[in-house]
């Protein structure tokens, strides 16, 4: 059997019968107009043929396909957020980036809701002068450092990396972990504690600059095309203008959280829409006892419960970015959003392989990838436990963190 | 500053909150501390070999010099194992590493299991000891590309030419098929239209293994497609005691409590990583394991690894008894993967971000699990034959 | 403790620090109009006040509160479906009506999505004149016979029930069961399978006439208000203007079942709004080792899962109606709507009665009602599984139903 | 056309796959099969106690004439019964009812067992074998309306005034404590501020007890509000053995295993229903039990109820070799109400509309089930038990 690394289903498109051939069964894209919807079909083809066949090989070695960040700019995924797109458009299309490649979605992702918004938002004058137009074309692409080794969740409260001014400069030591994209990004967002005033402060950091090192971090299992760095910061001297003016506290931040939060969300709908085709096109395919099985009670069974974690995602997405545009969007959306669609993708996945027996370990059949990956998508900006009980503590008035 | 934390997890604890083994007697505790020896041995090495997808065979070996091998079966010259024994040896393997299970599962549950039942005094002479004790490397080959599940259908033929036999087709699946050892083929002989067995040399013309690439679960042994092409074997390979596909039956079905025992030790593994983590990992200032949510998944962890260690010994008290059911070993089976795929789902999260590296363990296991929650079919098709034995309805097609 | 009986939460109203004490979190009524959000703010209220304290002991009883019914009528729930209004206020009323009474609920869904409907499409004029303003102010009720003894979800194949032309009588006789509201009301639509030609056709069969029989099923641990009946129908005469004209073959009856599983699906939206509330109000006020339960982890992560399947819920049925509007809607999505919300009713009651320790059993705290209501939503309009298949067909083009 | 079929759903099958108790020796099984032969008895009548809320006492009686109330204690002048019997008949109880299994474990679990630990030697004369018989119904007055899991801080007091004890305060949830029997009643002497355990007769001026009405499970047992107000009782009602809140928990503690045992008896109550129901009633022409669907959820549930018998066997194992660790049992009586509920939800599935009807049994399960899910607290405050003695970190507050 040939290997299922593509976009599109063509098993289904050559079924008769199927009512319901594509993932997006309530029709969500059609709350799009004409313009973005037809953006949309243009982006998933060019995901679907050149991303989509291209990054098995890259995954397994856990090497990053340089080669597609210009593929990945000529489909504007460099610039979504300043593009003035519907936020239902830019949700759909970080969907259908986790459904090609979920580490690339990451990329994007991040780029988008945490680096372009910080450097447009935040930075000087000069540096934007210097950044913005590259970063939208994905000629140089930034990190966001704030996680540091013995701190996931609680790092509000625990960041240890410090500047110090000196003069003109400051000096920033410390060290930073699972920094994605660190090993090549050409500058990090560097979250540091002012040993002066105490308080949190963001810092442009280029890489290149002396004491800065990032190792990548070996041997993970999920999201292997992402990059991910240890970095040490070991007196690294950046001019005064570095700081990012707009970034002192954590308030900046967390809204930048709340939105990237809400992006994850949009990934698990596309790691679900990734889990039900290859499920339904190996049903399709796969005769057992002399029939597809599909045709098995207990196969559709599982698929149908994929379609309804899958449309219940979606739903609750669309509703999230109309919150987005209205201005009535908060942290507890966010997070219930986020532990919903990558919870129910965790689901997706686990049957999506069990459906396809010995096969469903194999990278060739592609679940395989999607399986892993989406462990982290579980996992990162806050795990379920931390989502839930930032949604607890909006419902009960409560806060029981600690 | 400095390298990230080392949690140990890898650290045994040996939960068994029931005492399920807690009476367990000296004969049997000598055999299941050489393996528990084994897995401590193993357990700092393997995962560099899981990475690279590498087969190491000298881990095998060692399997055979510590007497890990023989899966209950009586050995002339090796000392006797109980069924017990046998399954808490499979359990220490798998626990330590679900590749090196896979390899003492095809080694000693599979190949040695043939030749106990089947072959002649000739071939017990010759090949019993070898492949106990692991000079010998051996495979068995069953499964072909077009059957999973229905492997009754076998499409490889062997034909009888003069003093010869020759045999044609395909395998897949089958561990140790290219590690230049030797193979257990089973082929349909067109002429009584039966099942036979061939003991077949790997290094035989026209024979040839090309480990499968790009698997995600039990990446430290190789599992080949193998190619018989007009391969000839004398008459004496045969295996004289096999007469139909019933006999194949028999070692499977003799060896699918194993897989239960192998689920177990995973089990055990994620279980006790997931315990060690929640102790040394803090967050807020206190360990993980001062959380209400941990310590609920934790007990969720511990009521399925306790349901594991119970099935597991109560049907191994009814095959030392004589009266195992094979149905009653698929329930075991079914039950067993399924928990520990459950048990894998609840530890990889709560070590969050760190339960993604290899190094920490439990990411390996949660994948190995995967490879075998769908040995002998699918979770469906082993539901239905279990749901056949109950309603006595066949709902297959 | 004083009873859990009412439709507001006035403990979570006097807590402070509650950002969200609403069950609407992720704010689906602002989709309304002024007007039409108004008006469901008024509904909610009569309900609150006028219905739910009321129903409890009818419940216990297993009777039906005829004195409520000009309550209900005065909400203007005898008339919603020709009324004009959206579908989506049509939606959340159904859901506020299940907040407040499941059992009455069912009345009003099926009083609107089957009966309103057929008489107002498929009956004689002279019907209609007789029936239809009275239905609309509940001054009569009719009842649904389709489902047989021995016959469930496979009706459509298996109508035992006939009926023979007799000069300009037609004659039927067969037996119905579960039929609701089957013991009290005015006229049954009757589906059964003309002897001629062997097609099934739908009768309004007055209850009153000769051979006709209702007795109620007693001992039914589940929507004990909605009085179900087991019908005998021996040789009833009707004359032939009571067949229904528009009926004929299952077609019209499948529109017609397509939306009430429709309808279900919005009360499984209602029976979450009663089952988080509940579990909420009871952590809230209930201590344990000194602090309220509402600050356990364990507790909090309770209530999170029960609103992540509310508000996932809701935004799929927002999806629902926007296609019922759209013309997009089919079977498939009532189907997977109507699995969906009642699963995750079942779960929620089930996390509410656990969190609530031996009170969950009482009659008193309300849940011990609203658990055993779940159960029934879960299981008519089409078990779990035959929605599953029939979401399942249509996204496999495969039948497994036999 | 006619009447509703009847599917026999009470019709006794007897599941137990894995042969859990197929090796029941002789004494065992002579206790079992009174309790079987009980459960046959009131299979086909207690739906309608439970449905009109109603207690009938002549079938507690009858458990006593049967001599099903014992609970494995050693009663003088009756037959010994060991754990594993006392287990057995715990479980055909609850196999047919749960209020039925509700009152056994009052009468014979709590009761039976103060005073076979605590009473003097006049007391056990006078007692013992009326409650083992049932002759005498007896209650045991412990939880109180504040305090649910946290039943340590007593608030009932009881105050000496000469020869007599005067006891005041509230208990909540006690089980025959408005049948006219005796109640053994807990109160704190505010002197020594020890808790101390009182025989009281019901009829005694300021005992007033009323069934708490509008419950939704284990309807047909009545448990009572009680008010205790200057209930004066003579100083040789007071049971001489207890000396502090200790002495409570031992007797909780010993009848904590047999909750796991009533929920087993549900789990199999539901499973045979559904198997029964599964075989006779059809759907498109064919019998449930040949869809796939149906096949699988029989599956799961047959799992579910191989555990229960697992930990209950295992446990009882354990009891009757004198090693049982109170955490032990709380890890059977946690899972098997949990496992229970489980089944539970899946069998009623099964049943679709029929399963909500009492006559066919399942939602009376179901409902019993929910009530002993929580007892000594909800799952959360046991998950966290067992999760302290895991950790050895409390996270109760």
């Amino acid at each position: 059997m040939p290997p299922v690394m593509r976009g599109e289903s063509p098993v289904v498109e050559r079924q008769v019968g199927i009512a319901h051939p594509e993932v997006d069964l309530f029709h969500v894209e059609h709350l799009l107009d004409d313009d973005e919807r037809n953006k949309l079909h243009s982006i998933r083809e060019i995901l679907s043929r050149e991303i989509r066949p291209a990054v098995g090989e890259f995954w397994d070695r856990e090497e990053f396909p340089f080669h597609l960040l210009p593929v990945l700019a000529r489909a504007g995924l460099g610039n979504l957020v300043l593009s003035g797109h519907s936020r239902l458009f830019i949700g759909l299309v970080y969907a259908e980036v986790a459904r090609a490649d979920i580490s690339l979605s990451a990329l994007v992702g991040i780029h988008n809701e945490l680096i372009l918004g910080l450097v447009h938002e935040l930075s000087s004058d000069q540096q934007k002068d210097r950044w913005l137009e590259k970063l939208k074309n994905f000629e140089a692409v930034g990190c966001f450092a704030l996680t540091e080794p013995e701190h996931g969740s609680d790092i509000a409260g625990g960041l240890e990396t410090t500047a110090q001014r000196d003069g003109d400069e400051w000096v920033i030591t410390g060290a930073k972990r699972w920094i994605g994209a660190g090993t090549f990004a050409d500058f990090a967002i560097v979250w540091a504690r002012d040993a002066a005033d105490g308080q949190a402060k963001a810092f442009l950091v280029e890489t290149d600059r002396p004491g800065f090192t990032a190792t990548k971090i070996e041997r993970k299992m999920g999201l292997r095309i992402m990059q991910n760095a240890d970095i040490s910061l070991n007196g690294v001297r950046i001019p005064g203008e570095n700081l990012m003016p707009g970034g002192e506290g954590f308030d900046a931040a967390n809204v930048k959280l709340r939105d990237s939060r809400a992006w994850v969300g949009w990934q698990g709908v596309g790691a679900q829409m990734a889990a039900f085709e290859i499920a339904r096109d190996y049903a399709l395919e796969r005769k057992q006892f002399d029939r597809p099985l599909a045709k098995f009670q207990l196969v559709q069974d599982a698929l149908s419960r994929m379609m309804a974690g899958l449309s219940t995602s979606m739903a609750l997405m669309v509703r999230l970015v109309q919150l987005q545009e209205d201005g009535g969007f908060q942290m507890v959306h966010a997070a219930l959003a986020k532990a919903t669609t990558t919870s129910s993708a965790r689901e997706a996945v686990s049957v999506a392989r069990g459906l396809m027996g010995g096969n469903g370990v194999l990278r060739d059949y592609e679940i395989s990838k999607v399986f892993n990956d989406v462990e982290i998508l579980y996992t990162y900006e806050g795990t379920y436990e931390i989502n839930s009980l930032i949604v607890g503590r909006a419902i009960t008035g409560q806060s029981a963190f600690v | 500053m400095g390298a990230p934390q080392d949690y140990r997890l890898g650290e045994y604890l040996g939960t068994d909150f029931l005492d399920v083994f807690s009476d367990v007697d000296a004969d049997d505790r000598a055999h299941w501390d050489r393996a528990k020896q084994y897995a401590e041995e193993i357990i700092p090495v393997i995962g560099q070999a899981w990475d690279k997808a590498e087969y190491p065979l000298h881990l095998v070996k060692r399997m055979g010099e510590l007497r890990l091998l023989t899966d209950g079966l009586d050995i002339p010259g090796l000392e006797p194992m109980s069924p017990l024994a046998a399954g808490l040896v499979t359990m220490e393997i798998s626990r330590a590493d679900g590749s090196m299970g896979a390899a003492a599962a095809v080694q000693g549950g599979l190949v040695l299991r043939s030749l106990a039942f089947f072959a002649s005094e000739q071939q017990r002479e010759k090949w019993l000891l070898p492949i106990a004790t692991a000079e010998v490397l051996g495979s068995f080959a069953l499964t072909e590309p077009d059957h999973g599940s229905d492997s009754v259908s076998l499409e490889t033929t062997a034909v009888r030419d003069g003093e010869e036999w020759v045999i044609n087709g395909h395998k897949r699946w089958i561990g140790n098929g290219a590690s230049g050892g030797i193979t257990i083929v089973w082929a349909r002989n067109p002429e009584d239209n039966q099942v036979k067995g061939f003991i077949v040399d790997q290094e035989t013309p026209g024979y040839t293994g090309v480990p499968i690439a790009g698997k995600g679960g039990i990446r430290a042994i190789h599992q080949a497609d193998i190619t018989l092409e007009n391969v000839r074997v004398p008459a004496d390979a045969q295996l004289p005691g096999v007469t139909s596909f019933k006999d194949v039956s028999k070692v499977l079905s003799e060896t699918r409590l194993s897989v239960g025992w192998s689920a177990l030790g995973h089990g055990l593994a994620m279980f006790d990583a997931a315990l060690n983590y929640s102790k040394r990992r803090t967050q807020f200032g206190q360990p993980l394991a001062t959380k209400q949510m941990v310590q609920e998944r934790l007990v969720q962890m511990l009521e399925e690894l306790t349901n594991m260690q119970l099935q597991c010994a109560r049907a191994t008290e009814l095959q030392a008894a004589g009266t195992l059911r094979p149905q009653q070993a698929s329930l075991v089976k079914f039950h067993n993967t399924r928990a520990a795929r459950r048990i894998a789902t609840i530890a990889r999260d709560m070590l969050a971000g760190n339960g993604m590296l290899l190094e920490n363990h439990v990411i390996r296991h949660l994948l190995d699990v995967e490879a075998i929650h769908t040995y002998e079919g699918t979770e469906s098709v082993q539901a239905l034959i279990l749901g056949r034995e109950l309603t006595g309805h066949s709902a297959f097609a």
